[in-house]
């Protein structure tokens, strides 16, 4: 079995090249708020919304010091009324302007998701492409710190699934400002997911990986390409977002035994780097998908089909370590018995390896 | 605070009086136009799915006094969004007849190239767009009046819909938004007594939504009688207010489901289905336009005859028109393809 | 290759049997309105709620005459509040009734998600077991009339992916009654799918398998249990909805080619049943999925993950025949070029037996 | 309509008093020692996800009027939906103090057996419920009361929220259709000057929400002063008239978020953070039964003693039970196996 190195090579070869260590570091939260401070001294159009957006910063950091630069004329703290202010964004998307509106937690779009997905999503294609709708809508993800099942959901397969808007799904701050860069200068509705165990809050346990180098100048991460954030030959990992972190702390253990784990950070859903999936799938021919959204009818699903549509004959393994089919439950203990965590994700490679 | 506006104290001339009767008429030719057009091959039975123009249609015949009475205040810049039953709205607001009736036939030619239908007409030219999903057209209003706001123009924007609609959240979070930041956009409050099936006495818990105006603060009435000059007086009230600056208005306008919800409606519900047509708005106001001495017979034929034209000419438009090629089904799903 | 004809071999021997040809036919709308009327007769606590399913009767006649035996005390019209009406069928379920709450169409659910999938399908989880929620949410879906982008969609793969509410989808008038009682019944809620291309409604095209035999007595069709449809061996279609009868048709039609084609009916969608799908994909060896919805992060690749997990060298061919990622087009001739129709099927299979 | 329901008319019993006093210091002692605990073991620094009580936590400190005043009207039979900050409410209602402990250490013993969580509370017993979700406690509160008028019982369903929520669609919604069909409820709104940091006149486009009952044609009524026999007035004549058949009520009640949002909020967006406790309830409450000659200095130390001893009974039991077997992770998705 070889070995690699956890590396930095672009899963294609268009990709920016990263910045080189010794850089600038900031964490993720610094990351998006730089990306959006950028685009707002650019671009008079862009403006941010939300619920605790101002003062507060955002409950999760995504806006911290934008009020003081901007003012609160673009910086806008909301009323708790998703509806109306998500279809404000739309409204003036459509009149030119390029908002970024900031749906405090994804568990949320049950009070306003008509606005996103029969709207936001679906107004370019109704106007048969008169109208468009430059918007972002910025939302936070994820469990771990047992707050329960209203406030622990990752649901991108669920933005997914539903055509029209383009869903992107950072997993450190490098992306994480290229890939906001990219969402604001999107002509498209673009659905913008942070973990909040990527961001790398003061009150959080953090990843070693929330904090890294991120270049002070623009640069867009192109919507739409997955990479590879760790070469190997034994079996594939296709993850996203903080199942990255825990995928690359095992593959970098099972490397002392020998075990090549190759891992495949897909930063989008929508558009899907289908290529990039099936690239590592016939590299490997093992595959398993580590996701931290509800295991049925999701992101895992469309991985097997991609590959399978591609070869049916292609894998000689594939399983999921997924968030199972349950409301995410509070108890820490009952909540890390079905979080994707490392040792499942491990337990997982090694079965792999061994069928 | 519902007394605010008051009705009409501003004589109108007599070109706008004709303006409005004009205004309805056309649109009055244009849904009838697309009733005989809807039901002409959807037989044997009715076969929704059939036809030149298949699907739900939600004509407005009756509730032209609305559009007219609104439309009469607006500019081209202005916004306004309506719902699954636009028609009325979209001809006021000034969209190109063949425009709107190349989507109705599904047409390439069509507002949307036959991608949106008749609830989803999306125009940047008169910023008009609509929304089959009650009330849901009034968020985007606000983010119209928001961006007009920005840009420092004098532009507002108008968001209409059923009584039915001021039950639902939306309702509520846009009104409070819109006068919380003052934003100029006017809610307009169609009542034609029925969502579908169920009377406004089933879903709604006041006699007027112009009461609901005091939840926010803002002025509110209620014109009873489907009466265009009513509207229009109260709509002007409204319009100068929002482009004062002075933020939203929310009016309610009692009119007239003349047909039934959509086509093929039996309205088995309806009880006084027989003396429904007795309150059409447009022989009202004809008649009153022509005891004034406003208009002759001859005017109304010539006005009559115009509208005839122009929406026959769309119609045989949209007919000649290219149907879309199925291969491009997909195009337009994203600005930047995937 | 081996023929067999279309039959109703039940795809699992405890299912019931169903009636002999001769005995009552009725058409699906009629076998629903039949299963909620004698659980209304027998259940005190069972009401039905929604817009127009009074004296309208349902606009898809999911409740025509029920207004007339049960009074608008237990037929109720609701304002177009789906957030409060769907909510105060959670409460009342919650204190032991049993609500069947009507979504018009299943495409507004974007202004009322937040009760089905925090609430209803929650409640019992986060509860501990405590307190059930025996609701029936039922909905329309379904396209082909050129009702546009906001009034089409299938959207199963919506609900199936959020855990906690079973998902039923019924193709014919007996598994509508059959389900809809065993739906009532359940303790859990179920999100109960009627595509209106199936319901047999007079003024909109009828398929063949609109009106079929229904017992007059009350029965249960399972929830969580496929069934085989049709038997072939060369190539197994796996599908609901109205999309079954689609593919029944061009499977009757190939086999006069000799090409064997078994149709799987799957029904639900939670539970799933993975062992009906891994038995016809190890029978024939080739997998089409036909599905309405949009084809991804759904349905297809959920059968794909399901049958990879199992064995992922099982099939020799494995490909999708659903909604693709657009939002659904109003003019016939762009909605027909999306929607999956029997030639399209056709094509599908004759490339999977092909291959 | 705002002034259909007046402030406090009957005179409280003595014992009335000291209840409601008893009521107010065992929910603060309850969540003192939350915070106590939560605290506990947060550090080094502070993160969330640590300790025995992870997670979010919102306490209810300083709005112990509203649940004071109000539950002294319940029955257990009554139902009742919280938020996300639910202690309060849970405990006046009835709520078992070992079964809400233990719900928040994540305890087996916990009302949901540690699925749940603090914002998750679903009592069969009491009738409680409770959602993280901004006003979505609304609608399922009119499932109880519609429940319990078809069960020909004479209980009541209460909905509580903040004034966040009054401009969130779900309480629109909500209340038209509690008000149409006349359901045996009552709509209670903390008005505690926050959204988290986003300050009432920043969200809410009118002074009083007793304005929005005009929206609905019911009774409103805003208590000013966060006063417990105020808001047990108020709530008195609600109840009354729900009981009665006469349909619902809205009361908002001026109260005081004494302590974050959440633990763990710096709340550097408050000015007044320093004088916040002034205008503390139970030292006011405490000291007006005291200078009325209801309750005498040891009175209060018993019952102070008594909250003690109950809540700190409360506490160890939780922490002395089991916690949640993780091989039963997926057990109570369904009644009936998957
Ligand atoms: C959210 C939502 N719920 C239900 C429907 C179905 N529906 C379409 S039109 C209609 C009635 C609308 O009544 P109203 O708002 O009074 O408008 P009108 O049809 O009378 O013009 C309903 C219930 C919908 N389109 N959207
Ligand atoms: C629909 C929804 N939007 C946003 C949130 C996030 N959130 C939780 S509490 C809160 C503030 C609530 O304010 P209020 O209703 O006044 O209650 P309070 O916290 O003051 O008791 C917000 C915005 C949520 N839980 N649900
Ligand atoms: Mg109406
Ligand atoms: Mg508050």
């Amino acid at each position: 079995m070889s070995i690699s190195t956890e590396n930095t090579t672009p899963g294609q070869a268009s990709l920016p090249i990263e910045p080189l260590p010794g850089t600038r570091r900031l964490n993720t939260a610094k990351a998006i708020q730089e990306a959006i401070g950028s685009a707002m001294v650019q671009d008079d159009s862009v403006f941010v919304m939300g619920e605790d957006v101002g003062s507060y910063g955002g409950i999760f950091s995504s806006t911290t010091g934008l009020l003081d630069t901007f003012g609160p004329d673009r910086i806008i703290d909301t009323p708790i009324s998703e509806s109306a202010f998500i279809g404000l964004g739309i409204g003036a998307a459509v009149e030119g302007m390029r908002p970024i509106v900031e749906l405090m937690f994804v568990d949320f779009f049950g009070v306003c998701m008509d606005q996103i997905y029969n709207h936001m999503a679906k107004i370019h294609y109704e106007s048969g492409g008169n109208v468009r709708v430059p918007m972002v809508l910025m939302t936070a993800v994820g469990g771990g710190y047992s707050d329960g099942a209203q406030h622990s959901q990752a649901l991108w397969g669920t933005f997914a699934h539903l055509p029209g808007m383009k869903v992107v799904v950072p997993s450190n701050p490098y992306d994480a400002k290229g890939l906001m860069t990219a969402a604001i200068r999107s002509d498209d509705p673009v659905v913008y997911m942070f973990h909040k165990g990527v961001m790398g809050l003061a009150w959080m346990a953090k990843n070693k990986r929330s904090i890294g180098a991120v270049p002070e100048e623009d640069y867009e991460v192109p919507l739409g390409r997955a990479k590879v954030v760790r070469e190997g030959t034994d079996v594939s990992i296709v993850t996203l977002s903080l199942s990255v972190h825990h995928s690359l702390d095992v593959a970098k253990q099972l490397a002392s035994e020998g075990i090549g784990v190759e891992v495949l950070d897909l930063r989008s859903l929508v558009p899907l780097d289908r290529e990039a999936i099936i690239a590592t799938a016939a590299k490997t021919g093992r595959v398993v998908v580590v996701d931290e959204d509800y295991q049925s009818f999701g992101l895992s699903g469309e991985i097997a089909a991609t590959i399978s549509e591609h070869d049916p004959q292609l894998l000689k393994h594939f399983s999921r370590v997924c968030m199972p089919d349950t409301p995410i439950p509070y108890a820490q203990e009952l909540e890390y018995a079905v979080l994707p965590t490392a040792a499942r994700i491990e337990a997982a490679i090694r079965k792999a390896v061994a069928e | 605070m519902t007394t605010e506006i008051t009705e009409a104290t501003t004589a109108l001339s007599t070109e706008q009086r004709r303006d409005l009767l004009r205004q309805m008429i056309l649109i009055r030719t244009f849904e009838e136009a697309i009733l005989r057009e809807y039901h002409a091959d959807k037989g044997p039975g009715f076969d929704i799915g059939k036809g030149l123009i298949p699907g739900e249609m939600h004509l407005a015949a009756g509730q032209e006094p609305v559009a007219a009475g609104l439309c009469a205040h607006l500019e081209t810049g202005d916004g306004l969004t309506a719902t699954h039953r636009p028609h009325h709205l979209a001809i006021a607001k000034g969209m190109k007849l063949r425009s709107l009736a190349g989507e109705i036939f599904g047409r390439e030619s069509g507002l949307g190239r036959g991608r949106g239908g008749h609830m989803h007409l999306f125009d940047p030219v008169t910023h008009f767009s609509c929304s089959g999903i009650i009330a849901e057209g009034f968020p985007p209003a606000l983010g119209q009046a928001f961006a007009f706001r920005r840009a420092g123009n004098n532009n507002i924007a108008v968001a209409v819909a059923g009584e039915g609609a001021a039950n639902a959240g939306a309702f509520h979070e846009s009104l409070n938004l819109a006068a919380l930041w003052k934003l100029p956009v006017i809610f307009i409050i169609e009542d034609n007594d029925w969502g579908i099936s169920v009377a406004r006495s089933a879903s709604t818990s006041v006699a007027s939504n112009a009461d609901r105006a005091a939840a926010y603060g803002i002025p509110g009435v209620r014109i009873e009688n489907n009466d265009v000059e009513a509207v229009h007086a109260a709509v002007g009230q409204a319009v100068a207010r929002a482009r004062a600056g002075d933020g939203p208005s929310l009016i309610e306008v009692h009119t007239l489901r003349l047909w039934g919800h959509f086509e093929g409606d039996a309205q088995g519900y309806r009880l006084n289905l027989d003396t429904v047509s007795e309150g059409d708005p447009i022989p009202a106001y004809r008649g009153k336009l022509l005891d004034a001495g406003v208009v002759t017979a001859a005017d109304i034929a010539a006005m009559e005859a115009e509208a005839s034209t122009q929406v026959e000419d769309a119609i045989e438009h949209a007919k000649n028109s290219p149907t879309p090629n199925p291969a491009e089904a997909l195009k337009y799903v994203f600005v930047e393809g995937v």
